[in-house]
């Protein structure tokens, strides 16, 4: 079950790209967002060259065509996290847009003043200022399950907060700087226990692992299209039927409503409930596209791949004097690796590794608490998935050898 | 010409059967296409055997989903209200004699998810009624 | 200055296609969603296959060319409505999000029970449920300018509505349904002289017409990119600096943050402060290259071929025994035609156009109210764009004709 | 090798002259760069007829950010205030003897933000000021 890497290859144009005359692409930056393969691109095209129309109002032949592709896409993405049903997908812009539904639907509908919202020290910025939002406003109260040194969550001390009764836990399943895979169904099955829903942060599992929503028993669970080979712009909000059902609608518009009156509005049904004005088409048919893709290759086979990687790649950084790796070992983690080197700026990091065309991430990528909790502001990050090769690893680490000597 | 518009669906469009209220009734409920704001409302009267002894529907739409409420409330009369439970898609598709796209698919279906609505004592008509 | 369409047709890859064998496409649906150029498609596929990377955080080339495209585009936009700076443009979904962005940051951070807000009879669904939530939510009040039997709004009730002091004056510029184009700089002056803020829905006219905000004086002015030859997934809410900045962040995240604590963040400057979340760059590129290219034909020449096109698709449809046309005389409208056939469905109306490869759009055109208003359900309605020809005009009426012989 | 990383900015971050704090001072004001979490402060001296008696920087952030201050500092002290409010994006790159992405640029900017808004007493080091 391993990938054919250089065949992959092949289906991602941008990887033949040079990025300066003689230089070509080591794109070390998937975390951020993935590569594209052709398949995606063009359905997108082929979609604006041939179906283009707006959905669900029109009778005619491109608004039939575009409807059925619109939420034909939406059937795969439901199977591919194993929904009960596609009407649990509700497509929204991104992660970030999935939780804040969540948090100015579902949560201010049902968090009062001194209600406990959990999460966790790693959460990226997307899962906490829609919080501290909530907080601001409502006098809710937040607290957060500690890291612990090795970079995983410290569960001893999520069972002594769950004693609190929160009303919500909020988590992600994969901490995109350390790289930790959090045991997201034993955090649920507990949080269950202690009354709270579940919200997961899966931008950054769905695209690399397995994801099974009934298996894990998830409340809530975001992802974005662009990290999973998808284009930009759209993303899901997967969520239980009870709980969507009673939620109040979010963005008021066309599409969301059974019935509009001059004063008033009745609700549409679900998904349509929640995704006002005209949706992202061409991005959710390109969203399908990617989850075709995916599970073609299998997740399995792209997980295993990505572990091998990830495994090399922390093994050859670590022998490198000066770098510190951030996060757990390997069989706990995704392919993710953040480091720092001594005396040198991230920043500096990348931009130097960059004149070799080595795209990395430098930064505090968007978990400023985490790395200050490290005590540190910012690390440069590598990272990998299933097009990336053991060849781009030793050429990072050749790279980070040249910034040492500049600096040195 | 279009298969959509074949002899039966305009003559139930022009001339329906069973249009109109039943007052009194057992049952009645009424619901929107939140697509295009066609209305349907049905009303029944249903005997102690729990046999529909007589349907009507009301409202405004177009010929597919008129002439659909009309074969509907046809086919429904002396049948048992568990077997109107069953109805779906498939059962009203067959009906019209037709096949239709997602868009005009929710026309042909408003009347029975509005039946099944009514007869499930539901406060709303949702398309997992009918699939 | 009239355009050559046969050359523009030329620029639309789906104007080529054939509906079903040997049917070609009349698209008559324009106000719905409007096609797309090559160029446009083009800028997107080239950005996925050489350029795709996130924005904003990275150092490496990609994201350093990304970021140029997506910040520039912004540039493009801005100057295309003639906004002082690109700061002042925010990247949203879609017209939807623009307004419930206004009605979840500006509105509530600035109205109280029993504050008014005046809209129009002719508003699209995405300029009523907004106000109708907050309307439940705060006790806001809501009037409405009348609409007059020959389509147009009634200022003079509008004045007259002025003396209630409203805080908030927000209305279409042009109606999708009677086409009207409402005189939108006397609306906004008067609004302000009454102390009221305004917000444009200009979903309908930045695609149709030259729109310049500040000659407007608009306050905040929302549109689509997907309506105006552009991608779907994106749109625009222009405000006035100083508004911008007095308000609240709408959605939290990335990006729109300065710096985050564990329980508290900073928000970042204009536009990022309303852009959370990775956002839909792609989207963003081909927006831009949207504007390029009808800056390039021309506003106003595309604005006086519409009218062309429209007076004569009046001219032509009144003269069908059982037509009745709903909307101002053409001098004061823009490419839109609504009608109904007496004693057929508009439903069935536009699925035996499309028998002929004629795309009209049937149904309330998420206008429920202004529908309500006429004692009517539902319209049809054929709408005109650029690429638009009498001969397309002439199709239409034939088969209009059809249509009262099948039913006759 | 790369330009960015000419010798004069290695030296300049490698080395600073004005890195540190000034107490007293007249001026003082830090921010944020939101990119990276970058951090400086700036403290400046202004004696009665408005001339920059002293400048000094602090905080952490890359080769670029650190050397643009530091070169900031170097080239601000002397002159007065009214010449310091006038300084934008293209006096840095001026000092920098370098160009940059949209991204590093920020970066660049950082010190020249922070010290504007001080000068002109803003609450905030918004984009604005430097172009
Ligand atoms: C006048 C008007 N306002 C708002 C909208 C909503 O636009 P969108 O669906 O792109 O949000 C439309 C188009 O459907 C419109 O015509
Ligand atoms: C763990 C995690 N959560 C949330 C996000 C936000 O995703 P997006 O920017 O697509 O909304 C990201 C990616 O940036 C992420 O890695």
């Amino acid at each position: 079950m391993t990938l054919n890497v250089s065949q992959i290859r092949k289906d991602f144009p941008i990887l033949e790209r040079e990025i300066r005359a003689g230089v070509g692409l080591t794109y070390l930056d998937s975390t951020a967002t993935s590569q594209k393969p052709l398949v995606v691109i063009e359905a997108m095209n082929d979609y604006y060259r041939r179906s283009n129309a707006n959905i669900h109002r029109g009778v005619h032949a491109l608004a039939e065509e575009a409807t059925t592709m619109y939420e034909g896409a939406r059937e795969k993405i439901a199977k591919f996290i194993n929904a009960a049903s596609a009407r649990q997908v509700i497509y929204t812009r991104n992660t970030t847009e999935s939780i804040n539904l969540v948090a100015y639907s579902w949560a201010r509908a049902n968090l009062k003043q001194g209600d406990l919202v959990i999460l966790t020290e790693m959460e990226h910025h997307s899962n906490l200022v829609p919080w501290h939002m909530l907080q601001a406003e409502r006098g809710i109260e937040l607290d957060f399950i500690p890291v612990t040194e090795d970079g995983v969550l410290d569960l001893g001390m999520y069972k002594t907060l769950l004693d609190r009764r929160p009303k919500l836990v909020s988590f992600t399943h994969m901490s995109n700087v350390l790289g930790t895979i959090n045991p997201a169904a034993e955090i649920i099955r507990l949080a269950h226990e202690a009354g709270a829903i579940t919200l997961v942060d899966a931008a950054q599992s769905v695209p690399h692992l397995t994801v099974d929503v009934q298996a894990l028993d998830a409340d809530f669970l975001a992802f974005s299209a662009h990290k999973m080979c998808g284009p930009t712009g759209i993303g899901a909000l997967y969520g239980k039927t009870a709980l969507l059902e009673s939620m109040p609608p979010f963005l008021g518009g066309g599409d969301m409503i059974k019935e509009v009156k001059l004063r008033s509005f009745r609700p549409n049904t679900l998904p349509h409930k929640f995704e006002a004005g005209t949706p992202a088409i061409a991005e959710a048919i390109g969203f399908g596209a990617a989850v075709d893709y995916l599970s073609k290759i299998g997740m399995d086979a792209i997980a295993a791949h990505e572990h091998e990687i990830t495994e090399y790649a922390l093994e050859r950084l670590e022998e490198i004097p000066g770098v510190k790796l951030f996060g757990p070992p390997a069989d706990k983690k995704g392919g993710v690796a953040a480091f720092t080197l001594e005396g040198v700026h991230p920043h500096d990091v990348a931009q130097i590794l960059d004149q070799d065309g080595i795209a990395v991430r430098a930064g505090h990528h968007c978990a400023q608490p985490l790395h200050e909790k490290f005590g540190i502001p910012a690390t440069s990050r590598a990272s990998f998935y299933l097009y990336s090769t053991k060849e781009e690893v030793d050429l990072l680490v050749n790279g980070i050898y040249k910034v040492k000597e500049m600096f040195g | 010409m279009d298969d959509l518009y074949r002899e039966v669906i305009i003559e139930h469009y022009k001339n329906p059967s069973y249009r109109g209220k039943l007052d009194p009734h057992d049952i009645s409920f009424a619901d929107n296409n939140p697509l295009c704001g066609d209305h349907i409302q049905i009303d029944l009267r249903v005997g102690t055997d729990g046999l529909v002894t007589d349907a009507r529907f009301d409202g405004h739409g177009c010929a597919i989903s008129q002439a659909s409420a009309d074969l509907l409330m046809e086919s429904i009369i002396g049948k048992p209200l568990e077997e109107v439970k069953k109805l779906n898609k498939d059962s009203i598709l067959e009906m019209l004699g037709i096949d239709l796209g997602p868009v005009r698919l929710k026309c042909a279906l408003l009347s029975l998810k509005v039946l099944k609505a009514g007869v499930y004592g539901l406060g709303e008509a949702s398309d997992s009624l009918v699939e």
